[in-house]
């Protein structure tokens, strides 16, 4: 492959639309008021393995490049320690903007390949949906199993030492309320349903 | 004019027949295309009075006018109704028009059907039908009103100026070689204000004290201008041209007149060492009890501090002081503070602005780190009469070898203030280039936007980029103690992105200056309700307009000067300072004032003397005449509020424009339903 | 003092000890707490990254039932505290999102009218009890122990009220009530990188490391915690780091477990035994 | 008495008559008009230099000649151009409601607001809810039933400042 990868953009590649789905989730209606201070960039822990930083991200979002912003690593490393939102001189949420860029990603199913960080969200999600409860080991083996063959004999020693010190739950836990819990997350089940497509891809 | 003087004679509309003429103002389509102002004339036509109606396209303009004129004269119309936009923003037009025509302007009622109406409906239906009743209020409280005339009261030639910043001083100078007395009030001991305390001023980098200085000798030196420093504006009465104010003079236990400012009395000071902390010094140094601001303070006039004077806290001192001072005998330490009456035609309000407190931004750690100053502190700093003598150095004495300066610090930011302040990246470059004239520092300037719009601003950016100062466009995220790399050990850290440049950064700095915003003065609430004015949402007093009226306020005689009307540098202070005493002087050299006429007046054969309306008046414009025992009221005092014509039991009282048969009228007929 | 007790998944499974310290803690304070009935998983970070709605209807279940019981809810888990109280904001200020979380909660037989107190532990010891209570219960000082607090950062961001955002004090003055010396932290509220430690265990492990780097470096014995994803990456993947970048071995333990043993409770009952790091070389001699 | 019987047919509009100091309020209306912030068209505004010249004869005699609302505009507290004239309003205000409401005159037929120059939003707002309120008691129809309130009015007048006798004569007078 060539070492020389065009950096120009056009016009035709920006959807228009796309700040203004991002806008209308709550919490994230301030988008649009971003002077790019790079407040957010600064406090962030994981900016520095960013491939956009967040206040890029935020410039590119306002600016409609969706495939820039969907498949970057950003809003897969953001862990949601929410330094960013309390700091920001605009008051913008930009936790929440990266979820929603998060849930956007995942629904349309365009999220990096070799980032795991999609595919625990969705098992957790799957997971708590069914049992109303995460038992961590679990979702971690479920993880690795679907990911990281490798990972999972690195951490293997970490399991042992779980169940040594008896921090291991070797059942899945659950809540007596499941039917109940279907109910409640039944109803605007688009999106739910939604996830599990950008599983398949 | 006869008819007016039989009018006044008795009292309300009785004798001669009412003729009225009513306007309907299309305004463009600004009206018209929600109200159907042809329907709105045609049925004002059949109202009681009424001789002509008629609707126009612009009523304000020339032509406008002058068919008000024409139709006065043809049609011997004796009442004028105009139904347009807001009589806040063209009454006076059309009391014009109407007295041009030889008819007494308080004939003429002007009701809104713009903003109280097409503005504000989508219905054009109902829209038409709330003009319709408007106008019916209007032709009905017409006909009961009274000619009326405006009285004049002369405006008194002297000027209070309010704070003695470089805003204070430049209007008071004008003023006074104007040939205009002029009361010059300061709180703090000294004028000379902010811009006293600054090394350089930008783009030309003269230094404040030289231009600063002599304007503040001059002030002391005018035969035009009263000084009171150490003092406080308590109480502003009266109205434009006829100010009544209360000053407070705070003592400052030396009698002004008798100290030579030699500072004897410092020196001899039973404090030995100087160990209080030195306010003009931002904090940076130590005064005594006794002390001058800074060597060329205005007046040079020593002050003894009570709160840490042995004598005045004690009772208990040597005196030492008083000893240096010797027959000049200036200390008195009975002093008490007193008041001092004056009375004023204007005021130019010039208070200024506070600087935002940095402890509000915690992650600058202002308070924590002893290196991270504030911009006013390194002016001190840097300055030849400040407490390093114009050596930036680090409290550790050190030279640093890298300073940051943060911009933005405390602007544009919800936590704090939203607002930009305007001076702080011009002051940020100023200061860069003198750190880089001072010492070996790597300077960096860490801005969000760069704003360098003045005269000759773009330029001296230019000038600093090329002495090599950093510029990093990013608002600092940090500034911690937490070394990584051996270069940060031991110094502090600050953590931003580079915008430009799309990564984050980790700077060392030994210094950091935070470039703190301006914000309204804490008591900014206090002086703008004795002055009558009003502030904008971020707490600075506002201009009656910002285009067309940009130095006065809302109260006639009142106008503003320097950063009090919101963030300004010096030379935008100093031109404004200018524009409010011009403003001043054109109301002194004119000479007299036209009030209102609708104020209150008293029925005396109605009035039982009960005393009630007295209490009521906020302006003591209402006393009672023993002999006659009855209430009487000074037409010259009275504001027309008419909270007493609302008091008073025996309907005795009345207000001019606002007669309760008038007013009670207007309701009745605007409550009729139309259809 | 009465409250309804929300362990979260994490105080059942890799956080045990977390409550194993914690229940005994608020017993000696006369505290009264009784675990929130068939509460479920709040959602924490991952949820709101698949669908927002359904995440904040899940946690509004744990609220609904809460209300229920009307007594104050305990979060001892710093993603629960936060996503409850999230929830709680997002339905009162976002009128849409309340009225679809009330719906689903009423198509589940649910109700929330909004009348629920989200608190966290260190909140009611430090401003409720107090530290002169808490100062009069300790038999043991935790004399020349050298702690550096780390409050993480979920607990202190956005939507928690009761500290310093940004230098927060409250475990600082807490351990100081204990007899312990607070070492100088300046990462206090740093994030840990949560997840990251088994998803993207390159960039996860390093913010670790440097966590741990800065304590060790302030002359810490030991780092003390309130969150169990905290005290889990702290504590599980120091021989890793080790391996990768040099040795920072430090004990990680939560706050609650500096409390038991300063009041004199049994290290037994304190659920030391389960950390990976052992903590006990550290407390030798000053316990 | 509860009007609420006689619910109006179709298309019903209250009336409410609005009383707005010249400084605050009446500018903050006319803001509200330059921001073309849309409102309910129920509302006929009278000016006055000052809350405080607010007579409660004026709210009286608006419900007497058909009003459904009365609405009192002055500025915040504090903010007076006239120093203190909206204390007086709000004195004479909490006698007047009492009153009304032994007149049997719900209370949300009668508001006084305080509206600065800069908020036109509020006019709008209050307005439309004002609006709303009166519109969902339904009207009032004093008129129709003048003539056995006008006995009770005149006592009413007796009891505000004593003024009795005048404000009734003059009552009269006004509605020739």
């Amino acid at each position: 492959m060539s070492p020389f990868k065009q950096q120009i953009r056009y016009e035709s590649q920006r959807d228009l639309r796309f700040a203004d789905e991002i806008m209308a989730t709550p919490g994230c209606e301030d988008l649009g008021g971003c002077i790019q201070c790079g407040t957010c960039s600064g406090v962030c822990p994981l900016s520095i393995y960013m491939d956009h930083t967040p206040r890029n991200i935020i410039n590119l979002a306002r600016a409609g490049f969706k495939d820039d912003v969907l498949t970057s690593n950003t809003i897969w490393l953001c862990a949601s320690c929410y330094h960013c939102t309390v700091e920001c001189p605009k008051s913008i949420k930009i936790t929440d903007i990266m979820y929603a860029l998060k849930q956007r990603a995942i629904k349309d199913g365009v999220y990096r390949r070799g980032i795991p960080i999609p595919v625990l969200a969705r098992e957790f999600f799957n997971m708590v949906r069914r049992n109303g409860r995460v038992t961590e080991n679990w979702l971690a083996t479920i993880l690795y199993l679907k990911t990281d063959w490798l990972a999972m004999l690195k951490m293997g020693g970490l399991g042992l030492k779980l169940i040594r010190t008896g921090r291991f739950s070797f059942t899945m836990d659950h809540i007596e309320g499941r039917e109940q819990l279907r109910k409640l997350l039944e109803p605007s089940s688009n999106n739910n349903t939604s996830a599990s497509q950008g599983a398949k891809q | 004019m006869s008819h007016h003087d039989h009018e006044q004679k008795n009292g309300t509309h009785g004798a001669e027949e009412v003729r009225i003429g009513v306007y309907v103002c299309h305004c463009g389509s600004n009206i018209a295309s929600m109200v159907d102002v042809e329907a709105v004339a045609k049925f004002a036509k059949d109202l009681p009075g009424v001789v002509l109606s008629r609707d126009y396209k612009y009523m304000c303009s020339d032509p406008g006018q002058e068919l008000i004129a024409q139709d006065i004269k043809e049609h011997k119309l004796n009442r004028i109704v105009v139904a347009a936009c807001s009589p806040l923003l063209h009454e006076h037009t059309f009391r014009n028009a109407t007295k041009r025509a030889g008819l007494n302007p308080y004939f003429m009622h002007m009701v809104s059907i713009r903003e109280h109406a097409s503005w504000v409906h989508t219905d054009r239906a109902a829209c038409t039908i709330k003009a319709k009743e408007i106008l019916h209020g209007a032709i009905a409280r017409v006909a009961l009103h009274k000619a009326l005339e405006k009285a004049k009261v002369d405006v008194n030639p002297a000027v209070l100026v309010v704070g003695g910043g470089i805003a204070g001083i430049h209007s008071a100078l004008t003023l006074a070689n104007a040939g205009k007395k002029v009361y010059l009030v300061e709180r703090d001991a000294t004028i000379g204000g902010h811009m006293a305390r600054f090394d350089k001023t930008f783009p030309t980098m003269d230094c404040a004290a030289c231009i600063l200085t002599p304007k503040m000798s001059a002030v002391r030196s005018h035969p035009n201008i009263t000084l009171w420093t150490w003092s406080e504006v308590v109480k502003v009465d009266g109205y434009v041209g006829n100010f009544k104010v209360k000053v407070k003079r705070n003592p400052r236990y030396i009698n002004e007149d008798l100290c030579v400012g030699c500072m004897e009395c410092i020196k001899a000071c039973v404090f030995k060492e100087p160990k209080f902390t030195d306010e003009f010094n931002q904090g940076l140094s130590k005064r005594k009890p006794v002390y001058i601001p800074f060597p060329q303070a205005v007046p040079p006039v020593v002050v003894v501090d009570p709160a840490t004077c042995l004598k005045l806290k004690t009772g208990k001192c040597k005196q030492t002081c008083v000893e240096a001072c010797g027959e000049r005998k200036a200390f008195d330490f009975e002093q008490k503070e007193k008041f001092e009456e004056i009375q004023v035609g204007t005021v130019i309000v010039s208070t200024g602005f506070k600087t935002v407190d940095p402890h509000k931004l915690p992650l600058y750690g202002y308070g924590i780190h002893p290196e991270v100053y504030t911009a006013l502190e390194i002016e001190r700093l840097i300055n030849a009469s400040g407490p390093t003598g114009g050596h930036l150095v680090t409290k550790k004495h050190e030279e640093p070898k890298s300073v940051a300066i943060i911009h933005c610090v405390g602007s544009r930011d919800e936590h704090t203030n939203k607002w930009c302040s305007r001076v702080c990246c011009m002051y940020s470059l100023k200061l860069a280039h003198m750190i880089k004239a001072h010492t070996k520092a790597q300077v960096y300037n860490f801005y969000i936007d760069m704003r360098a719009a003045g005269k000759g601003y773009e330029e001296f950016y230019n000038r600093v980029l090329e002495e090599g100062v950093n510029f990093v466009r990013g608002r600092v995220a940090e500034v911690t103690d937490w070394a990584m790399t051996p270069e940060e050990e031991g110094r502090l850290v600050l953590r931003v992105e580079d915008t430009l440049a799309g990564f984050v950064r980790r700077i060392p700095a030994d210094m950091v200056i935070l470039a703190t915003g301006l914000e309204p003065q804490p008591d900014a609430q206090d002086v703008r309700r004795m002055f009558n004015m009003s502030c904008s949402t971020e707490g600075f007093f506002l201009e009656r307009h910002p285009k067309l009226a940009p130095v006065n306020t809302p109260t006639d005689g009142i106008f503003l000067a320097g950063a009090c009307q919101g963030p300004k540098d010096i030379p935008d202070t100093v031109a404004q300072a200018g524009a409010a005493a011009a403003e001043a002087l054109a109301l002194i050299d004119k000479g007299h004032v036209e009030i209102e006429p609708n104020t209150a007046f008293v029925v005396e054969e109605e009035c039982s003397g009960c005393k009630t309306c007295i209490s009521m008046c906020p302006y003591t414009a209402i006393t009672r005449d023993e002999v006659k025992k009855k209430a009487v009221i000074n037409p010259a005092m009275c504001k027309g509020c008419g909270t007493c014509v609302a008091a008073c039991p025996s309907g005795s009282i009345r207000q001019n424009l606002f007669e309760d048969v008038q007013v009670l009228t207007e309701i009745e007929e605007v409550l009729v339903r139309e259809s | 003092m009465r409250y309804s007790y929300f362990p979260g998944c994490s105080l059942k499974g890799t956080g045990k000890a977390y409550e194993e310290s914690l229940l005994p803690v608020l017993k000696a304070l006369d505290i009264e707490v009784h675990e929130l009935e068939d509460w479920n998983c709040c959602g924490a970070t991952a949820y709101m990254a698949v669908d927002e709605s359904a995440a904040l209807k899940l946690s509004a279940r744990n609220l609904a039932i809460a209300e229920k019981a009307k007594d104050e809810v305990l979060a001892p888990c710093s993603a629960c505290y936060l996503v409850l109280r999230k929830t709680q904001k997002y339905i009162q200020e976002y009128p849409k999102v309340g009225g679809e979380v009330r719906q689903a909660l009423q198509n589940a037989g649910l109700e929330y009218s909004g009348n629920v107190e989200v608190k966290h532990p260190l909140d009611i010891l430090v401003n409720k009890v107090g530290l002169d209570a808490i100062k009069k219960r300790v038999k043991k000082p935790l004399t020349g122990l050298k702690v550096a607090t780390y409050y993480g950062c979920q607990i202190v961001r956005p939507y928690s009220a009761f500290d310093n955002q940004a230098r927060p004090v409250a475990m600082d003055k807490l351990m100081e009530a204990l007899g312990a010396t607070v070492v100088h932290y300046p990462l206090k509220t740093r994030c840990c990188g949560g997840s990251l430690t088994g998803t993207i265990s390159d960039v996860g492990l390093r913010l670790v490391y440097i966590l741990l780097k800065e304590a060790r470096k302030n002359g810490a014995d030991i780092i003390t915690t309130l969150c169990p994803l905290c005290q889990f990456n702290l504590d599980a993947f120091q021989d890793q780091i080790k391996s990768r970048y040099d040795d920072v071995t430090t004990p990680v333990v939560y706050f609650t477990q500096l409390m038991g043993l300063a009041f004199g409770i049994p290290e037994s009952e304190l659920g030391l035994k389960r950390n990976i790091v052992p903590a006990e070389p550290a407390l030798a001699g000053k316990v | 008495m509860n009007h609420n019987d006689s619910k109006p047919q179709a298309p019903w509009e209250p009336r409410i008559l609005a009383i707005f100091c010249n400084w605050c309020t009446y500018t903050a209306a006319d803001l509200a008009g330059v921001s073309r912030m849309q409102y309910a068209h129920n509302v006929r505004i009278v000016r006055v230099m000052c809350s405080g010249r607010v007579d409660p004869q004026f709210v009286l005699d608006a419900f007497a000649r058909g009003a459904d609302g009365v609405l009192i505009g002055g500025c915040h507290p504090g903010d007076c151009h006239y120093i203190e004239g909206n204390y007086k309003a709000l004195r004479r205000s909490e006698m007047l409601k009492r009153m009304l409401s032994d007149m049997g005159i719900e209370d949300k037929r009668y508001r006084l607001e305080w509206i600065s120059a800069a908020e036109g939003d509020k006019v709008q707002r209050v307005i439309n809810e004002m609006t709303a309120d009166v519109k969902a008691l339904g009207p009032l129809n004093l008129p129709g039933r003048f003539k056995d309130w006008d006995k009770e009015i005149a006592e009413l007048e007796h009891a505000l400042n004593g003024k009795g006798g005048e404000c009734c004569s003059h009552a009269k007078e006004v509605s020739r």
